[in-house]
């Protein structure tokens, strides 16, 4: 069997497995969770195995459904392409899907109904996938609806989690409204041009240029946008991941929005071909900006950790549309790459969360803190997952954020306009405040002082971690690899997206044309930077350093030994001040007992009934060391006096009403609309 | 290898924590004004610290007072071995007038070994100075003799114990209870 | 954000440092009439107790020891740690056996290095060149003796 | 033979060693000028050394509620990085490690350094290092925004005629430099150079902007818990970043081969780097109080930002 029929199989297996898990679900669970998993691991292994031939090889496969071949110019049927662009980001979806069916085998282990949560899951995937290989404009409409439809259904799966409805109503809601400006979009489009397939379209457009065609474009950019939760609608993302299950938060923040993503790189790049005309990226790059800086300061203030994480997942898309709407082919690398990134750290992020939430039951940064000595491995995960995002150095967001500030540093210096360098300050801000919110995290969450009430929670189980451990593999080896990366697997999907030629020829040419698919011209001139030499640099240091400590300090004898050897050598306590007796008697410095409690010689330190070892407790003035957590709230008290009224505007205007939301999705279709047909 | 230079840079570079067990003030203000220009303890190295943990030298001031032993016992606790105790003017090793109240919790050497006086009710400037500068020479020694010991310098009781022997001819405490008192606890 | 001193500042660098050269000179004298430590003169003191009693510290101790010759060996203990420095015990020393030295530097390891002690051994008084019944008679024998005369002189006076 | 040369360079000349004799010189004549400049005669220049070497004798107290993993490991991890920084900045000529000296690269990795102290503090676990955190945090934030417009202000000054337009790298701005003289000496680079003088202190942690590790206040902050040798590693990293600071302000604005002879070169480089201390550690220390954490925040994004922005628009428009 050729790789033809891989694309097709892909999917297929999805929507398979969903129809069987819905006949044989509720009989038993093992049969369920066969089904699942087979239904998972396929479309990964197919997608795996096109990496040779597209990527590498360049390849354009064009499948045409019920082999309804071309008629001369027209095309009849509906058209699977794989280009390398679809390809990447059909690599990241079934990646994503892999390892969120993975998790929850355990995860959902305490709901019931299960076999209703994977027939949706397995649809969810299922037209993710179909919706990024598709080459059809009107079967991206139908994935689009099957996604929209199945994710809130997930959304609200924990009925009686509180704010779980009301996340799911809202996203119905706003989601249709991006569900219907994609639609009427097609349908300008297909009144121009009487084709649904985007390789004739993307031929046809270019001498068919009318105001239709540029509302068709305002109407499409705006649906897409919503899918991928950009600057009116991200209030609704919080909403809904913050109540979604984690695996399915993983799902929606993942890789919903990067299907937004991949629908606006088709719009811009391959189907109009206007990225380069300044008012499109102009237009592009400033929603991206914007959803950056405002969700990243909504997320600063967020009590909740998945609500933190949802801010986060959207302002790490606002940096990837920034990318993309560069235009250059740095930009769209970049992009493409941070994408990607997103994709393993944000999941990473939110199968912590979602670990927290097993374990502890509460996800509200107020209480949590001290979790880091109760659930080791989960803190660990959790600081390799913050460390990618906040963009630290040997961890993949550092190297496509770099790329992401060069680009448009380097488009604004070209261009001349100062718009792409306030744009390059306005996501390095954006960065340090990432990192900002990942410390308030890590601090009330894991580190700072534990709860009595979580006095017992315990580590997640083995098979919650591994999926956790996968992604974490991943985000090492795409921050440490970084040049193979962007040779394998984002520049030829750079390239695909930069020649529109290759992507029509491949489609309505013999189908299985060779397209040009060259390596992207594009030079890469990055500031050299290897990783791995940086990480040998840093091992040879590190050894001198450990060599001198070891010979410089006196060995440190742990507090039982040191008590053992002072008892050994008959050095014990035997204070001879009057006031003292002999060791273990309670001291009576006053005679009135009253309320003062009398110190107890104990071994050879001073302490108090029922109380610790002082020396070890934290230092708290003197005070006997209770408990008293800064985190949450408390935290950054300066940052945000100063920026109080930014923050007060910014609570009123995310009001948590959906007609607000819907009055925001309107007012910015009306704008993209009289935008478009003042500037395009 | 560098032992010997840890040693010396005890005395060289030894901080201060300050505990007010309900001083009037008195010798506190003398103590920070021991980092003024015009005594500058900083030329030796001395450098007053936040917290127990960086300390070396714990300057107590005030009549241990009934509400401050808690915290007292507490801070001296958390301070890293080898470290000094240094009583500041008379009311921590006696009460001054202060003695005999009912407010006040007995002298400080109830609760630790003072390694330095300083007296004067409220001590000059100079005074305190030569004082930290004995602390920090006893400090050397005390970090050589814990070395010895392994890590551990010998606990204050063991000090007072020795050295309430010689003072026994004085007559304010029976040296053979001491002894006991040591083997009873050696051997339990 | 002002920078105040800034003139000021680099002038100083060019200036000698105000520091007092204590430890490694020596300690520059205290004022006049600085109250430091105690110096107690056991020679002049008769032992009557005002200072102890006047002591607010209550920092000073007697010790009263009869030698087996009946003289009293006193010694007078002085406990710089407990004294205040007020100076009231050298004001009401009648014999002035106390006065407050300029010295301040009292530092030490040990408690006794804060003793201040002086011993003086009060004689016995002398035992009286005759005993009480001498007296009563050497006072019988005076009134006598002026009885007589006042008769001879009344006799004259007749 | 060549990999001799490279460890030599990389643990003695401008790597290791000279870093951390740099760092405790720096230090210790920041302490001694503030005190000469307070009037008062200061401590031995060698003060930080014997500091270090006291903290490193000292026992190592490891709290009940403290992570000890993270307790331990970030002092260590945090020193380390910050090496490989001072290795990025190539000194008088000298560029230990040829990888390739980015800023933007240099930028992440200093602020991964912060990070390492801010995870030591989180660990302790005591309600203090969580002030202090937050308060590093806010720092950061502050010190970040111009620290980033005078990145963006010297590769375009640099850049102004090379192809892509900007030059991020520091083997590039010195070339520049030493074919048409410092980058302090052209009008565009003022501004810029004045506000990096001002993110110096407050990177450091030095006096009027050290809100993080406010003895008084918060009983050192971060530090609060730290006793032994982390301790030690912690005040060595603090030293060696003034180091790092200042070598950095001298290749980015006065660059580095001054007169071609090596030593003479070297001896210049640390008089640059001590005056460059100078006017920003020292001469804030010994003049002002410790400001607010929201004075702090308010004086680094309206004053220095103003300075940075003066900088990028002057050089934007091709002054």
């Amino acid at each position: 069997m050729n790789m033809e029929h891989y694309p097709i199989l892909a999917i297929i297996s999805l929507f398979l497995g969903a129809f069987l898990v819905a006949l044989f679900g509720r009989l038993n669970k093992v049969l369920r969770n066969l089904i699942v998993a087979a239904a998972v691991t396929i479309p990964l292994c197919l997608m795996i195995a096109l990496i040779a031939p597209v990527m590498i090889g360049g390849q354009v496969i064009g499948y045409w459904m019920g082999n309804w071949a071309p008629v001369g110019p027209w095309a009849i049927g509906i058209g699977l392409e794989v280009d390398a662009l679809s390809l990447f980001f059909g690599l990241v979806v079934t990646i994503a899907v892999f390892v969120s069916g993975l998790y929850s085998f355990t995860y959902m282990n305490r709901d019931d109904s299960l076999e209703n949560y994977y027939t949706l899951f397995l649809m969810l995937s299922g037209s993710l996938l179909g919706l990024v290989l598709t080459g059809d404009l009107f079967n991206i409409f139908v994935m689009i609806e099957i996604m929209t439809m199945t994710a809130v259904a997930l959304t609200a799966f924990r009925v009686d989690y509180e704010g779980a409805l009301e996340g799911a109503l809202k996203y119905m809601v706003v989601g249709s409204i991006g569900s219907t400006s994609v639609l009427v979009g097609i349908a300008m489009l297909y009144s121009q041009l009487h084709t649904l397939n985007m390789a004739q379209i993307a031929a046809a457009l270019p001498d068919h240029q009318n105001l239709v065609t540029v509302g068709a474009f305002a109407f499409l950019f705006l649906g897409f946008s919503t899918k991928a939760f950009l600057f009116p609608f991200h209030p609704l993302a919080a909403d809904a991941h913050a109540v979604a299950p984690a695996s399915i938060s993983l799902m929606i923040s993942g890789v919903i929005t990067k299907c937004g993503v991949y629908g606006i790189i088709r719009l811009a790049y391959i189907l109009y071909q206007n990225i380069n005309e300044p008012a499109v990226s102009i237009l592009i790059t400033g929603f991206g900006a914007v959803s950056c800086f405002i969700c990243v300061t909504m997320a600063f203030n967020q009590h909740d950790f998945k609500r933190l994480l949802a801010f986060h997942s959207i302002s790490q898309v606002g940096y990837v549309i920034t990318a993309v709407g560069l235009g250059t082919a740095l930009g769209l690398s970049a992009g493409l790459y941070h994408a990607m990134n997103h994709t393993l750290f944000k999941g990473l992020l939110f199968l912590c969360a979602g670990a927290v939430q097993y374990a502890t039951g509460s996800l509200d940064l107020g209480r949590l803190g001290g979790l880091a000595k109760k659930m080791p491995k989960t803190c660990a995960l959790f600081l390799i997952g913050a460390a990618s995002i906040s963009g630290l150095p040997p961890f993949n967001g550092f190297f496509s954020k770099w790329m992401i500030y060069q680009a448009s540093f380097e488009k604004g210096l070209d261009t001349g306009n100062f718009f792409y360098i306030v744009v390059c300050v306005v996501c390095l801000l954006s960065s340090v405040l990432t990192l900002a919110s990942f410390v308030k995290v890590a601090q009330s969450v894991f580190f700072g002082q534990l709860q009595p009430q979580f006095e017992n929670t315990k580590e997640v189980p083995l098979t919650m971690r591994i999926p956790m451990w996968i992604l974490a593999v991943l985000c090492i080896l795409t921050g440490v690899l970084p040049w193979e990366v962007l040779q394998k697997l984002v520049g030829p999907a750079a390239a695909a997206a930069l020649n529109a030629a290759g992507y029509i020829q491949g489609m309505l040419g013999s189908g299985a044309a060779a397209g040009a698919g060259a390596q992207a011209a594009f030079s890469m001139e990055i500031g050299f930077w290897g990783p791995v030499s940086w990480l040998c640099l840093l091992l040879i240091v590190s050894c001198a350093v450990c060599l001198v400590a070891v010979l410089g300090t006196a060995e440190q004898k742990s507090p039982e030994e040191r008590h053992e050897m002072d008892r050994r050598a008959g050095r014990t306590a035997a204070f001879t001040r009057d006031g003292f007796a002999d060791a273990g008697r309670i001291l009576k410095p006053a005679e009135k007992e009253g309320h003062y409690r009398n110190p107890v010689l104990s071994g050879t330190t001073l302490t108090f009934t029922g109380e610790k070892d002082p020396k070890y407790e934290n230092f708290f003035s003197g005070e006997e060391s209770e408990y008293s957590q800064v985190g949450g709230g408390d935290l950054f008290w300066g940052f945000k006096t100063n920026w109080r009224h930014y923050f007060q505007g910014m609570r009123r205007w995310h009001s948590g009403v959906i007609n607000d939301y819907t009055r925001y999705g309107i007012v910015a279709l009306a704008f993209v609309l009289l935008y478009a047909c003042l500037f395009l | 290898m560098f032992q010997k230079w840890i040693d010396k840079s005890m005395r060289k570079s030894p901080w201060i924590y300050h505990i007010n067990a309900g001083s009037c003030n008195g010798c506190d203000i003398e103590l920070v004004s021991v980092l003024t220009p015009r005594y500058d303890a900083e030329r030796f190295g001395f450098h007053l610290t936040g917290t127990p943990r960086q300390a070396d030298i714990v300057v107590v001031s005030g009549p241990i007072t009934m509400q401050s032993v808690d915290r007292l016992i507490r801070t001296l606790a958390q301070v890293p071995e080898p470290k000094c105790v240094v009583s500041l003017g008379s009311c921590p090793r006696s009460g001054n007038v202060f003695k005999g109240s009912f407010a006040i919790a007995g002298p400080l050497e109830k609760y630790t070994h003072v390694d330095v006086s300083v007296g004067g009710c409220t001590p000059k400037p100079e005074a305190i100075v030569a004082g930290l500068a004995k602390a920090a020479e006893i400090l050397e020694e005390k970090r050589r003799e814990m070395r010895k010991h392994g890590g551990m310098a010998p606990s204050p009781a063991v000090a007072a114990a020795v050295e309430h022997e010689e003072r026994a001819e004085f007559g304010t405490g029976d040296a053979t209870a001491v002894r006991q008192g040591a083997e009873q606890e050696a051997d339990a | 954000m002002i920078f105040p001193y800034l003139g000021q500042a680099i002038r100083n660098l060019f200036t000698k440092p105000a520091t007092e050269k204590f430890p490694l000179a020596e300690a520059p004298a205290a004022q006049p009439h600085y109250r430091g430590r105690i110096a107690y003169d056991p020679s002049v003191c008769v032992n009557c107790g005002m200072c102890q009693k006047v002591c607010a510290p209550q920092a000073i101790s007697r010790d009263i020891h009869p030698l087996p010759n009946g003289d009293q060996e006193i010694t007078l203990t002085f406990d710089l740690t407990s004294c205040t420095f007020c100076g009231t015990c050298a004001d009401f020393c009648a014999r002035h056996a106390i006065h407050l030295t300029e010295d301040y530097m009292i530092v030490g390891t040990k408690p006794e290095d804060f003793l201040v002690s002086g011993t003086f051994t009060k004689k016995k008084p002398p035992a009286p060149k005759f005993t009480p019944e001498q007296i009563a008679a050497m006072k019988a024998a005076a009134e006598a003796k002026k009885k007589a005369a006042a008769e001879k002189a009344a006799a004259e006076t007749k | 033979m060549q990999i001799l040369i490279q460890l030599f360079h990389i643990l003695v000349f401008p790597g290791l060693l000279f870093d951390v004799a740099m760092g405790v010189l720096l230090m210790g004549l920041n302490n001694k000028l503030v005190a000469r400049m307070q009037n008062r005669v200061g401590p031995p220049i060698l003060q930080p050394w014997y500091d270090f070497l006291k903290c490193c004798g000292k026992e190592t107290i490891i709290p009940a509620r403290a992570k000890r993993a993270v307790f331990l490991g970030s002092p260590y991890l945090g020193f380390v990085l910050l090496i490989s920084v001072s290795m990025f900045i190539p000194f008088a000529g000298f560029i230990p490690v040829t990888m390739g000296s980015d800023l933007v690269v240099i930028l992440y990795l200093l602020t991964f350094v912060s990070v390492c102290e801010i995870l030591g503090a989180a660990s302790s676990g005591s309600p203090f290092a969580g002030v202090g955190l937050s308060r590093e945090m806010v720092a950061m934030i502050s010190y970040e925004l111009p620290f980033v417009l005078v990145i963006l202000t010297v590769a375009r000054a640099v850049g102004a005629d090379q192809p892509s337009g900007a030059v991020f790298s520091l083997e590039g701005i010195l070339a520049y430099q030493e074919m048409n003289g410092p980058l302090l000496f052209s009008p565009a680079a003022i501004p810029a150079a004045i506000a990096m003088l001002f993110v110096i202190p407050c990177e450091t942690g030095m006096h009027p902007f050290d809100i993080a590790e406010a003895e008084t206040e918060i009983c050192e902050g971060m530090l609060a818990e730290y006793s032994g040798t982390p301790l030690a590693m912690y005040r060595l990293t603090h030293m060696v970043k003034v180091y790092t600071m200042s070598s950095l302000f001298v290749a980015m604005f006065l660059g580095n081969r001054f007169t071609g002879i090596v030593p003479v070169d070297i001896l210049i480089g640390i008089l640059l780097c001590i005056a460059v201390m100078f006017i920003s550690a020292a001469l804030p220390h010994a003049v002002c109080a410790r400001l607010k954490v929201e004075q702090v925040f308010h004086f680094y994004w309206t004053v220095v930002t103003g300075f940075a922005l003066a900088g990028l628009l002057l050089v934007w428009a091709g002054v």
